[in-house]
Formats: structure tokens, C-alpha cells, sequence
């Protein structure tokens, strides 16, 4: 296997972005995504980031946060944070990235408490911006380590909501349209059809079954499952220059 | 009038115990580190902290105990995940125990910006079904009275301080800012007092030939200190860039109590003032500040 | 990709008969005269304007027919008071009936800025027990959930198409704007569709070296039109002073209606297009221009 | 006489002002009137301008509309409109002032329409921000020529709210505390200890008899009521500074 995981993750990703998209960006393996999305198949793209900075070409050099220096050098346009929030909720962004350290089978994310909130076992730093994005975005991508614990039956706390405990939740609470459209692990590749995760693919060195032992929840296939796609060699010089000493993708 | 007054003395008559104090406006840049130590150096208590993204700092004032409270969206250390001091104190009570208001980015940014129009709330369609919103005082699920569509109505924030970072200000507390802004303007509209650290005093004619550039009128500026370096390890567009490995760091060396001890002593305790910091920072200071230069084109304000 | 069209092209194509339209967003500068005038060459109809305080431009609209609806702050004519298209409509319905909707200057704002925010409405204190509110559609009274005081609810405007002047922009919309900007980030946010009538056009990396000055993301621009000059007789910071005797002018030569029709053919129907306007001006086209310079202090916003 | 009545309305203003305040300016006379307390009693005063520009000192030349290049220049503050009306909501203003085409007893202002407003016999301007001003200042200034058609018992349309129709009313509709603390006419000077206008001053030229004839409602007058104080000759050298062809004061 001529390529890491990351930079699998990171091909997968930048897949899902069609071309002329608006993409509230995150920071790593997100942001490559983009990148490597606009360089590719959608060179019409536009990356946010909830800072307040609109940008279309990769910083002149290389980010450890969304509020570097050089990622304001160049911006289309760079200013609060209401700004890139109400794009969001005039439903004028078409995907936002979301990470967490608890997924479930709807697609739920928790990343504030593990166990009780009011005596956690672990106190996560919490949303930042994921919970509006999961709430207002046409569609987010999850990107998660694969761990059995990670990827849970149901989360103990909905930080982000999904789709809620599964079809016409989202509407009931008064959410817009959205949710996840996939999931994208280090082993595999969910989609959520109907507002539960089915398994589309699983990456090279995996089969289902190894997903099966490591999915917290009982894992149902999606039609004409199989093995995900690798990235191809474009994906992967563009991955490599933007990413030239792999510490997103190979670290 | 000249409100120029040392980090000390801001500090001392701006934010006793109890106060409700937002910073970290901007997000993951120009954070007012040197304030928050100054802080931790006063043996501030009881405070409130308010911000979106606190990165490190929040978790340093949590870690020295000035804490009672934190409404935040994110707490913790961006370059390295969970802060070990936020943790400890909200899972073990150590060094003690603090209430936390959950938020995301969007409702601290409409609470903010509530308190800057001066209304009681403002409604937003982000958190429904989310359990930050479940049960929690600061919001209250209402309806849209035209389409009786669900709005989760957010409260106003009116923090008693706003702390903010800014390249340039008069000593009036007219000042420059540039780069993103996140909450910043927001925060200082809603704070009903703010405290500038600038990097550079200037006169006030430079402040007065770009007025769109002003954060907010200085009326509403009641102490300005200058203090270079006040945001060192967060960057400061046009002055110095992220030092990254200090928040590595810092994660390593806060893994425990004794060693959280050990780094406050080094870095804030012991350390008189900003400026001693910064000579303890030695050559890798020099290094940050060596930037390329990417000139504004120019405005011609003519008339 | 170019947005660039010309001013005829614009209006053809983006504000079809029974547009909502936002102008005079920076209340009595940068209003965009030019197009007001090709939406009245081309003979529009059924419009609704939507504006705080639009000076002249409103007037002229109204009094050429092209208007069904209003929601405004004030119409009129700033440097003499009442205007005469304006009334004429509203007290005789000629040419036509207009339907009025009242608004304040901080209500319009909030309507756009509800539009901009993507909220169906936004709470104010002001208005409470003012005549503009009673009966209203574009009000509702509620109650603030926590004290229960009253507050009255300011409904979401979006407008079809906001209509702005910036002083530069790229081919894609990426434009910088200085001075006083009233409610026209808002507008310009809240509206589906954005035409920038630009005073000139520039290359992007002169845009992108200052984003904190960027007006909107030009993804959200349907539309450029290069159109020096398209704000005379309102001034441009920078560009142009304001035309003072042109609004007196037009005071004076429309109080009644075949008056009005003068002027419009002098000034409007017998005009092509800008170009035309600047020469019919003269020599005061030439001094408007003569300005003071007053160049903004420099910006690194190096990294 | 050695002065005119604008002069004099100007200087009579601009004793309403105190050090420190901030106020919400409008054109012509209050303008006038905010520059002049500034350079006598008031030094410390900010004026704020409802299209986004905040000033201390007079712009570079004279103004006919608050969005003139000239009021940009030197400026301590320039953005949107909203920020301006914040700071009004937040209850930072302490003085705003309002002109109209009608006000009645009560400080009810009205600058909308004359007659049934579904079929006006004059359509006036509108509100502007007067409205919000006089719903939102801790107090108000009214600026108006005096003429019985204008000084009206009560306003056909309440545009900008005063006291509505007496004390307790502005707390009742929801309003916060303010209202007229004075009306300055082309004769007079009113007060409003309780909601009411009471007549304070009559202009050199005037007795209290003649400013009766000239208002719609009946007179009441204020204890202590007497001649209007004139502009001091330090007053008069600083309004003809301030408007050198007397455009504003003397037309």
C-alpha cells in the first residue's frame, strides 16, 4: 500500500466537496481535504473558517491553527465570527467538517463529557463550532479515529446533533435539514441513507468484519459495500505538497 | 485624557474578585496572555471567564484557581487536544471546583452580540435538540411569532471586563486591529468596562486617518497598557507569529499538579512582568518576530 | 470567473419587473444613482425599495412609475426636505399607489440584519408605543422570556437584490468600501442577489491585501459593474465630494408633475448611459473630483 | 438685537449638553449646538452620528448632509449604522435631538403624515432615526420653529414617542425612561418636569402671551418662568466660527 491512512482519509474527504461548494473548513485533515478538492474535481470551492477568514488558496505557509498568521495573507475576505456563523445559518454552506470523541449509529457526536456531566469522568473541551455546524450545515462529514469505544451505540451527551434517535427527529426539535451524509474513520466509510449508519466501504488492510469487532453498534451494509476507494497518484502529489512532511497525514 | 496605565494597575482597579471577564475574543490569535497572568500573579478569585475559544489560557487561570465559573464553547490546548488543568478541575474539584455554562462558537457570539445591541437576547436556529441547550439558563426554547418555526432564544452576555489585544492605540484607547476578529468587536461593546493591550502606543492622528479600522470608539476604552508581546504564545497579525511548541509545552509539563506547579512558577510566578517573560523566552522570541512583510494597499480617506 | 457586465446587462438580467431592491444603504453617500436610472430607462415596474434614508434616488424611482412598495426610514430630498415624487404618489397616486411600509432607521437595520443573520426576526426596545409599529406587518410586540419586559419583534427583510456602490473591486466581486457604510455589510448579506457598481476595477491581489476591508466574499456577487461616477450627485469617500446643488435643482424643478417629466428626460430617459450623465455635467464633474487626500496610516499584515 | 433667533437656539441648546455626555447629533443646529458646548462648557463631550461616524472636533469643512466626506475625516470611529443605534439601545446616550413637522404637549413627535395616513394630505419624510432616538435617549432635545399648526394639542401620528399621553405611559407601552427634557422653538423654551410642557422661556421679541397665540395647546407656565438667557458673546464668536456664512443660523 503505496499510501498512508491519512492521506486516504484525506482523498475520501476531499471526494465528498462537488465543485462550486461553500465548505466551513477545519483544521488538518479537513482543511487537506479542501485543498486537495479544489485542486481536483472543484476548483470553484470557497473554504470558511469560523475565525472570520474566506479563503480559496492555501495559506503561504503551513497552519497550526485557523488563526495563524498565514491565514489571513491572501484571504478573500477576513473579519468576526458572526459573519462566517450566519452563513451557516442562512444555509448557504453546503458541507462542514466535524471531529468529536464519541460518534453514534445516527450519527450524534459528543465531544463535552464522558459520563455524568455534573462529575465527568472525562471533561472534553466541548463544541467550539461543531454544534452549529452539525445543526445548520446542508450536510457534514465526521472524520473519526476508528476505536469501539469512539463509535458508540448512542452517545451520552449530543454535543453535535445528527440525526437525533433517527428519521424526522431533525424537524421535530426544530433543526433544518442536514446531518451527517458519511462517516469516514482510519478503517472505514459510513453513509447514513435514512439517518443511520450503514457501512459503505472499508479501507485497504480491513474487511467488514474487522469494522464489525471495532463499531460499537450492530453494523448493517449499505447496497454494493465494498472496498474504499485509494486515493490515486494526483490526489497523492497534491496531498504531498500540501502536506510536504506529513504531519496531518503521516505524522 | 490619557488612560496609559501598567498591566499592574489595570489589573488592580479594572477586575476584582467576582468579575466576569471575557478574552480570548479572537479566537486562537491574539489572546491577552500577559493579562491573564497578571491575574494569576494578583491571586485574582472567584472569576467568570467568557470566551469562544480560550486555547491555553483559560486553562492556566483554571489550573492557578482564580476560577469560579466558565461559559465558553471550547476549553482546552488547540495544538494538543484536552487541557489538563480544565480537566482537573471539572472532573476532580482540584484545585477546585468550577460551574461550567456550555456553549458553542454561535451562541457565545450571539450572546456577545446581544449585550453589544443592548437586547435581552437573540434567537438562532443552531442547538435545537443539542444538549448544551437542554436545561441549560442560558437559553430558552421559543417560537418565531410570523411562521411559529422552533428558535432557541440565547441570553445576553454583559461581561463586567472585556480584555482585549490590539496592534496599535492611541493613548486615548482609539485603536487599530486587524486580522480575524472573531467576537472582539462584540465583546467590547457588550463589556461594561475594556481593557486594551497594545503593541505599539500611537499618536492620534494615525489612529484618526483610518476610522474604519478603529475597534470601537475609545469612549468606551477605559484602560489602555501597553504591552509588546502581551499575546506571546498566540500570534499577533503584522507582529509575531504562533510559537506552536510552547503549547506543547505546556501540555507536557501540566500533565500533573506538581508539574502544573512547577510551570506557574516558572512562567508566571516567578516572572515580574511581561517583559521579564519575554527575556525568559530568549532567542526564539527574536525568531517569531521575523516576519514577511504583506503591505495593506493603499486608502485615500479623501475629501 | 469575470462578473463584469455593463450597468444595461445588470438590470436586464438580475432585477425583473417586481424585485425587491435595496439601495442607499450608506444612507446620503454611495447611493447608486446609476442604476436607479437604468432601472427607469428600462422602464421597471412593481418594484419594492428597500433603503433607510435614500435621499433622492427613492424619489425619482417613485416618480417615474417604477414603484409599488416602500419600506423605508425616510424619503425625501435630505438638503430640502420633502419630496415631491414621493408625495405625489403618496398623497394623489401619481403616477401610481404606493403601498408604504414605515420603518425607523434602527428598525431597517435590524430587518436586514435579521435577513443577514439568517434569523426570522430580531427583538428591539425601540418603537414601543410609536405609531410606526401599530398595525404593522413588520412587527410584532413579545416578551422577553427571562424578565418578560416588552419588546418588539423586527421581522427578516431579504431583499431580492441589493445595489451598492464600492470604491474598488475585482473582476469576482472582491471589493473594498471606506467611509460611512450605514446598513450595507447587512444588505448586502441578506439579499439573494448582489450587484457591485464599482468606481473602479482593480486586481485581485490588491483586494486580497486587506481583507479586513473586504465589503462581502464575492461568492455572494451576482454581478460588477465598472461605473465611475455612479453615485453623482450623493458623494464617494475619496472619490467625489456630494453635488449640493443638484438636489436643490431637483427640488425646484419637480414640484409638479410635467416638471418632473423635464427632468427626468434631461437627466434619465434622454441619457444612455453614465458616460453620458458625467459629460452632461460639465466642468462640475471635474471639481466634485478635486479632492483634499487624506491616505490611511499603513498596515502589515505580515505573518 | 445682536444676534439672531438661530444663534440664540443654538447657544440655548448647547447649555443643555453637559461635560462628558454623549450625544446623538443631527445636522444644522444641533450640530451646531454639540460643536459649541464642546468648545465652552463641554470639552469632554463625543458626538455620534447615526450613519456610523463618531467625532469630537468639526469636520475639515462645513457639512449639508452627516455622510459628506468631510464628516469621515478625522473621525474617531466609522462603520455601520447599527453600532451607533447599539449604543442608543445600551442606554449610552445621554441626549439626542429631534426636529418634526408637529409635536403636541406631551413631546409626541410627529414626522410622518398629515391627515389619514391611508390617505395623507401631506406625506412627510419619515421617521430617520428620530424615532429611535426619542424611544431610546436618555433624554431629548426637540428643535422646531414655533407656529400654532406645528405646537399642536395632540399629534394626528406619534412617530418619534414622547410621553404618549402622560406620566407612567412610557413605562407602560415598555418604553425606558427619557423623553423631551426640553423643546427650543423659534420663541420659546418648554420643559417637561412631569410629562408635560411648561413654558420656561420666551426669546428676546416675545412675552409669554405671544408664544400663547402661537401654541396649539394651552400654556401652562413654568415656575419661574422669565426671558431666555442670550448667547453670550463667547457663544456668538464660536457659532460664527463654527457656521462663518451664518448658512444654518442666519440663512
Amino acid at each position: 500500500m503505496g499510501f498512508e491512512i491519512g492521506e486516504l482519509m484525506v482523498a475520501a474527504a476531499a471526494r465528498e466537496i462537488r465543485d462550486e461548494e461553500r465548505v466551513f473548513v477545519g483544521m488538518r485533515l479537513p482543511m487537506l481535504a479542501f485543498f486537495l478538492a479544489r485542486r481536483t474535481h472543484a476548483p470553484g470551492t470557497v473554504g470558511i473558517f469560523e475565525n472570520g477568514v474566506v479563503r480559496d488558496r492555501p495559506s503561504p505557509a503551513p497552519l497550526a491553527t485557523m488563526s495563524d498568521t498565514p491565514n489571513v495573507v491572501g484571504a478573500l475576505w477576513c473579519g468576526g465570527m458572526l459573519e462566517p456563523m450566519s452563513l451557516l445559518q442562512r444555509r448557504e454552506v453546503d458541507v462542514g467538517f466535524i471531529g468529536g470523541a464519541e460518534v453514534d449509529r445516527f450519527g450524534n457526536v459528543n465531544s463535552s463529557y464522558i459520563g455524568d456531566p455534573r462529575r465527568p469522568n472525562v471533561k472534553l473541551p466541548g463544541s467550539g463550532g461543531g454544534a452549529d455546524i452539525a445543526s445548520l450545515a446542508r450536510r457534514i462529514l465526521l472524520i473519526m479515529p476508528h476505536d469501539r469505544r469512539r463509535l458508540t451505540e448512542r452517545v451520552g451527551y449530543v454535543t453535535s446533533p445528527g440525526f437525533g434517535d433517527g428519521p424526522g427527529w431533525r424537524s421535530r426539535v426544530g433543526l433544518p435539514p442536514g446531518g451527517p451524509s458519511a462517516l469516514i474513520t482510519t478503517m472505514a466509510v459510513f453513509r447514513f441513507p435514512d439517518g443511520e449508519a450503514l457501512l459503505e466501504s472499508w479501507h485497504p488492510g480491513f474487511d467488514a468484519d474487522d469494522v464489525r469487532r471495532e463499531t460499537g453498534w450492530d453494523v448493517r451494509l449499505a447496497p454494493g459495500a465494498g472496498p474504499t476507494e485509494p486515493p490515486s497518484d494526483e490526489d497523492l502529489a497534491v496531498i504531498q505538497e500540501l502536506d510536504p512532511e506529513g504531519i496531518w497525514t503521516r505524522r | 485624557m490619557s488612560k496609559l496605565v501598567t498591566m499592574g494597575e489595570a489589573v488592580a482597579e479594572l477586575v476584582p474578585d467576582g468579575s466576569s471577564v471575557v478574552m480570548g475574543t479572537c479566537l486562537e490569535s491574539m489572546i491577552p496572555f500577559a493579562a491573564g497572568h497578571e491575574l494569576i500573579r494578583r491571586g485574582r478569585r472567584d472569576l467568570t471567564l467568557i470566551g469562544p475559544i480560550s486555547d491555553i489560557l483559560f486553562d492556566q487561570l483554571i489550573g492557578a484557581g482564580c476560577v469560579a465559573r466558565v461559559e465558553a464553547a471550547w476549553v482546552g490546548n488547540v495544538s494538543a487536544g484536552l487541557g489538563h488543568g480544565y480537566r482537573r478541575a471539572a472532573e476532580q474539584g482540584r484545585p477546585r471546583r468550577i460551574e461550567i455554562v456550555d456553549h458553542s462558537n454561535l451562541s457565545i457570539a450571539l450572546g456577545l452580540h446581544a449585550g453589544a445591541l443592548g437586547v435581552p437576547f437573540l434567537p438562532t436556529r443552531s442547538l435545537l435538540g443539542s444538549d448544551i441547550a437542554a436545561g441549560s439558563a442560558a437559553f430558552e426554547e421559543q417560537r418565531d411569532p410570523w411562521s411559529d418555526d422552533r428558535l432557541l432564544a440565547v441570553r445576553a452576555i454583559r461581561p463586567d471586563i472585556a480584555i482585549v489585544a490590539v496592534q496599535r492605540s492611541d493613548e486615548e484607547g482609539d485603536a487599530h486591529v486587524w486580522g480575524n476578529l472573531g467576537v472582539t468587536h462584540d465583546a467590547v461593546m457588550a463589556a461594561e468596562r475594556v481593557i486594551l493591550l497594545a503593541e505599539e502606543i500611537v499618536g492620534a492622528d494615525e489612529i484618526r486617518s483610518d476610522p474604519n479600522r478603529v475597534l470601537v470608539p475609545g469612549f468606551r476604552v477605559s484602560a489602555v497598557v501597553h504591552s509588546p508581546g502581551a499575546c506571546h504564545p498566540s500570534p499577533v497579525q503584522g507582529r509575531y507569529r504562533r510559537d506552536h511548541d510552547s503549547y506543547g509545552a505546556y501540555h507536557e509539563a501540566t500533565r500533573d499538579e506538581d508539574g502544573f506547579a512547577d510551570w506557574l512558577r516558572e512562567w508566571v510566578l516567578d516572572v515580574p512582568d511581561r517583559d521579564a517573560y519575554l527575556e525568559l523566552l530568549g532567542p526564539r522570541w527574536e525568531e517569531l518576530r521575523d516576519l514577511h512583510e504583506a503591505l495593506a494597499a493603499p486608502v485615500d480617506y479623501g475629501w
